[in-house]
């Protein structure tokens, strides 16, 4: 992005460019930090109160130890060179001691923003696991999932592993003669953040088991959340905190940047408000009213389908994108809830895994695609999606990606679980799950006289 | 002595708790109750239809000496009717003892104050 | 007339709701209530234990004719029941007299709606 | 068997609860009511008075078996005593049945678990 | 503001000063974002709780409706060039492509700061319109409040229209010899904005007639909200997002605007603590109580009547502001309660629309005036007010726009809730209203157990 | 920090590293704004609903009275050259017009930044005192604190007085032949601000007594806050608004500042889950549960107690400050509250006292450090904790500061209660207490139906 970086005026051998791109990529990453009360209203106020504080301190914990597993070890093996798989141990312990502001920015700056996004990843599975999950099981997981299952995927594609040069085809030699590389479009994390903590949290489900009073006689039943203001309220957190996810993923606001991350602030809020609106309408004419539980999570699935491709479509594109997947999600909830009878209290599935794989692979539709001159001097789209030409190749990579890392999350999820049922146990008994996580495994209940 | 419970709108509080002082009944209790009844108002929670029909209502309970039952009654009738459906009920059963737990007194004395 | 509150489950709500449908019962009124009972599981907060028993219930209360007070009865006590420890209880009282507000009516009149 | 509904202050619930516990009560029901009485403090919200009176209290609600009735009695006079206005009242009515949902026990053998 | 602009160091062709100042922008934007739940929360919490859902609903679906209409056509009719009333459709789906950094940031950082601000306007009538509203009337109202009302009149000052160079006087030449351009004052929007909202909200409020068991016999009665936790928390928000408001209204960050941008926070906080404590204080006068709902309104009525001034005034001018406008908001509020029988459950026209125009009035007798150097080389203060020595000229000019704005939006509020009214119907129901809307509107209860 | 200032590229006179120093400083000073939230939600959650509005009311006009005092005066009385003891009113009523930039930034920004971090210190003091103090008695302490106790301690080391550069040794001289000046290190204030806010609120828990009820025949009962899921959300809030209290501290983002901002925030995320974790599983040994009241705490003790040496230490440093931190937060809950028998209802002096002043003088133990150039040529590590071969001085230096501060707040706090007592009354009656706060004093509840 920086180009002529060796002419930008230094103070003390460190370029203004360099402070702009870091108080940028500080700011964006305090706002994914804030993400994490967002979470922590939304999981709460869609489950019912006697497994708040259980839900609380679960999100609370999540983070938690993702702080503290992801700076030493979990960056090192995301971001540590190694092989097209895994990352290495080169930045175990993160501590540079002095900065080398290699890629434009603090290489704390880009710790402290790598560790909230593997922290987003983690918190995302205590939603479809609420209400019935064993705490201690839960603590063991945010560890697996910070040390191992967020960095290896992450690896493949934003660690420079086999994803990130999948589209790479030798034929297309770039100006310098080099190959032009690219690969698997996922911008800020559709799939590498949102759908991986959402697979994981499939796999949990479904070795779970509904919530006791969930099905009756083969029939779906409600079961309200005990405050959707409280969800409300974290929906707007959440939404907030994207503007620091997807534009702050740009890693940079200086040269070109500084146009990226304002359209990126763009196409986020469009395809939010696409997802919301089309959740509404769908749930008012399906369900004869505008639910509000379905319009909020409408609007995160348009959040969440947008991240891969906030960088490549256009802002018409992101609503569509948001439109389509705002529409989608109510179909999903139904048939995950209803047809498949999986139990996911607050719809992290849907939210997080359908709408980020729909996302995702939307790049391969509405993508602009990047021109590239090439080594004959005529220039290529390369990257581009169906509707601008790019045929079915980037749908193709897209689709690579979605499915392979979505195995992965899913796989690793399952066996972790049935590990932690088969030794630790994953369930809480029936008594417990009856009266309340809270005062049998924490020993206290939020709402007191 | 007597229990009256009353089941009101929300809305008719005010006007019930004025009629009451009206009516000489300084003392009562009152919390937040739902209600099923015949109206069945869809709910829907994510895509599924529950709790088809209920209302939030406010239940007043009034322990009175047996004097106090009819003027009680007649102000509760009259402050609490809009006439539409969900205007609610009136219980009265009988109330065996009572005490005050400041004074100790028993009985109806434990239900005025002496002045 | 008679007066039935029971104690159930929360999570027994709608399978109750639903029997007393069956049984005829059309209206009724619920609230959360804490139970105290033999259960002992600790609270602690910051360090102090404290409340070590209460659990979280519904009350049901129901009035009605003498003639629905059985199969009340058998409706609650079969959808309600888990048969663990924390199943709850019914309670049956004397009702004197009810009104409907709406209409003026008393008794047990007051208790159903001709149609 | 009885029904005891004591309204008591919040500060004195964990003492009222230590000395029903003392006295043999080992199930009871509780759940939190707004009185009205004599106190006219004056709410105001954004400029209107409203709700002169009303303060917060417990509703403690026992079904027992008549035996228990004096010591329960004397218990909650006791703890829930400060001697100031507001203390709350304890008010006795008649049962006239009850059953255990988990066992299907009917009458007093209901409200007691035999061991 | 960057007078020195092609000096400044580039890369890839985009300056410095310019990745400074779109960052500076897009905090800014996303913190008057943030404002959303902040509105949320104050009007949920202080309306009843069986219109919980409806009234997190409306905030949730203005904002959508906001951001698609606004980036659709609303930023175009007040933006684009078009004549002295109206914008054009230049802007039209606003999707430049390439970035001109015209102003000094980007365009589409531009956009997305003025989107937040529609949709601000947008938020403030669900306030005053609360508990009673037909859920789908006030989806028809977004659409037009944020396609036609709030761009119209914005474009009037900040579009260039014709309040924008109201003050020019034609034998006031500066050194140039063309004659000194200044207009109607409104920084960040009290009028703008937040009074448009309000008197297409008051226009709402009086069509729909008060809440049922407001006006009992002639007598007003307390309906009070069922959180005021959750009030406080949205007022808090707001406070914060308001630092993104005021100094984002700047436009920018470099040059003089480091020091502006700094010196608007100051003025902003002062204002708005002096309206916090004007109200306790004649509350506690008044009532014998200091209350916190009227505190908390009070802090409002603060920040909102600062919006106008902040960059105009001193830090002094700006706590007699606050002050003036806490102590008129106590009075309002009764006033328009208790004597016009104006139904407003959340207080919005007091603090949104009275505090707004006295805040905006208030410009003209607080603001320091800028020193312009004229062709005879004397130098004159223009914009002065009335303590300055501007006499009654800025005080004028304020009440123009106040008057111009508020009449063009309360008539348009006014006719678009007729024909609302007469068409789709406004007003729920009696029954749905006694049982609350959320059930009925919504099919959806807030809180659960 | 800024050593060559003077090459750098100006827009109007203003170099864009002030234009970037002013940023950081602004948008750091909201986010501290935003604590202000944080702590209303903590202490209302934590104590009971009836004592909810008092407990609101009593936040915001904290700050309401902090922002006007410290603008006016405190802010000279900190920050004003004066003596070693007391700052003078050179500052007073800060608007010094022309913006001097003279530390980099704009005077303003550093105003505001200053000012927020005068009202933290106000606000935690409502917490230890909450559920039976007068408001009228809360209202005039806010005032004291903010005019004089926060101001002159401040001024100690902050403002340049007597503890800034008492570990200066006459004999150190730096390469220009001048005595190396270093002192006390508090970098963003755990003794000066938290510590602070945190003994007076001692003092005041002390004269005031527990509330009704807490002990009953010699034993300490538990009252459990109302709402931990607001409590669980104002910490969150507060740990973002962290990322803007530390790192903020630094006062600049060019340079090498680029660099350290990264660094504090990544050392301030590791302490505050350090202290989380470490709270959670003492809690869990302890009492047989990992209640969520007590991370919560834990978290703000790793917070607390690193924001002394958060730019001193290292990433590992600064996780076990907090997991110190942590541990040490419950067993001083539990001696406070049950030992001593000092009723502090949300635990705020264990939070920001104890482990402030354990995080203060840990800076001691784990500071690395910072090599000066002396004037023969070699060089010395000036600074440097106890296992980084500083031996016992920085450990001493760190016990002067955290004793001669907290016996100041301690002491002024406990004459200023006794003053309060005996004239105003500094508790409220029996009844009002017994019956809520809220009714009484504010005439007003904060939940209805
Ligand atoms: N038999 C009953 N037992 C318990 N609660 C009742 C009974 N009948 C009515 N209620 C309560 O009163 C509320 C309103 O009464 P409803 O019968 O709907 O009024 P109306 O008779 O005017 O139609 C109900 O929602 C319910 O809470
Ligand atoms: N005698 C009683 N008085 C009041 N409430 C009671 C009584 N017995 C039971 N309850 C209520 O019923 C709830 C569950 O009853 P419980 O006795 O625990 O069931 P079980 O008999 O199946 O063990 C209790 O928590 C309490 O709320
Ligand atoms: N007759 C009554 N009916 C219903 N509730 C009552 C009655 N008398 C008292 N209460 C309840 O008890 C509470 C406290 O009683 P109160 O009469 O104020 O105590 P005291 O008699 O010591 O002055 C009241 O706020 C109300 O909730």
């Amino acid at each position: 992005m920086n180009e002529t970086l060796t002419t930008i005026q230094q103070i003390d051998g460190v370029g203004l460019d360099v402070s702009i791109n870091t108080i940028w990529l500080l700011v964006a990453a305090f706002m994914v930090m804030f993400m994490q009360p967002g979470f922590a209203m939304v999981e709460a106020g869609f489950t019912r109160q006697k497994n708040a504080a259980n839900i609380l301190m679960k999100n609370l914990m999540d983070f938690v130890i993702g702080s503290i597993t992801f700076w030493l070890i979990g960056y090192s093996f995301m971001y540590g060179e190694g092989n097209a798989f895994f990352g290495d141990f080169s930045k175990f312990a993160f501590d540079p001691g002095t900065d080398t502001y290699g890629a434009g920015y603090s290489d704390y700056a880009d710790l402290m923003f790598q560790t909230v996004f593997a922290a987003t990843a983690a918190t995302i599975v205590s939603g479809a696991m609420a209400e019935r999950t064993k705490f201690s099981a839960y603590l063991v997981f945010s560890l697996v999932i910070t040390l191992v299952i967020y960095p290896v995927s992450g690896h493949w594609t934003w660690g420079g592993g086999w994803l990130s040069s999948l589209g790479t085809d030798a034929t297309v030699l770039d100006a310098a003669g080099e190959p032009v590389s690219w690969g698997f479009i996922d911008f800020a994390g559709s799939t590498i953040v949102h759908s991986v903590g959402a697979w994981v949290g499939l796999a949990g489900a479904i070795i779970l088991g509904p919530r006791i009073g969930k099905y009756v006689k083969g029939q779906a039943r409600a079961i309200p959340g005990h405050n959707i203001a409280l969800g409300a309220l974290g929906v707007f957190i959440l939404w907030f905190g994207w503007f620091g996810f997807n534009p702050g993923s740009e890693l940079a606001a200086t040269g070109g940047s500084a146009s990226a991350i304002a359209k990126v602030a763009l196409t986020t809020n469009l395809s939010a408000a696409g997802g919301a609106i089309a959740a509404m309408l769908v749930a008012w004419m399906r369900y004869k009213r505008p639910t509000l539980s379905l319009s909020l999570n409408g609007a995160l699935a348009g959040l969440v389908a947008i991240t891969a491709g906030c960088a490549a479509v256009s802002p018409l594109g992101a609503l569509l994108i948001g439109l389509i997947a705002g529409t989608v999600l109510v179909f999903s909830v139904e048939i995950i809830d209803q047809k498949l009878k999986i139990d996911d209290p607050v719809g992290a599935i849907s939210v997080h895994g359908v709408a980020g794989a729909i996302g995702t692979l939307l790049v391969g539709v509405f993508a602009l695609g990047s021109e590239v001159t090439l080594a004959d001097g005529t220039t290529q789209l390369v990257g581009a999606g169906l509707i601008y030409g790019g045929g079915m190749k980037q749908l193709g990579l897209q689709a690579a990606g979605v499915f392979s890392i979505g195995a992965w999350a899913f796989v690793c999820g399952f066996i972790l679980f049935k590990v932690l049922k088969a030794t630790n146990g994953l369930r809480v008994s029936k008594r417990i799950e009856e009266e309340g996580l809270d005062i049998y495994e924490h020993g206290e209940t939020v709402y007191n006289m | 002595m007597k229990k009256v419970e009353a089941i009101i709108r929300k809305t008719k509080f005010d006007d019930v708790k004025e009629a009451l002082h009206e009516a000489g009944i300084e003392f009562f209790s009152f919390w937040e109750v739902r209600g099923v009844g015949k109206a069945t108002e869809a709910r829907i929670y994510r895509g599924i239809k529950y709790d088809t029909s209920s209302i939030e209502r406010i239940l007043i309970t009034i322990y009175m000496r047996d004097q106090f039952l009819d003027p009680t009654i007649k102000a509760i009738m009259k402050a609490a009717n809009t006439g539409s459906i969900g205007d609610g009920k009136i219980f009265v059963s009988e109330l065996q003892d009572a005490y005050r737990i400041r004074t100790g007194e028993q009985g109806d004395k434990s239900l005025y104050i002496e002045e």
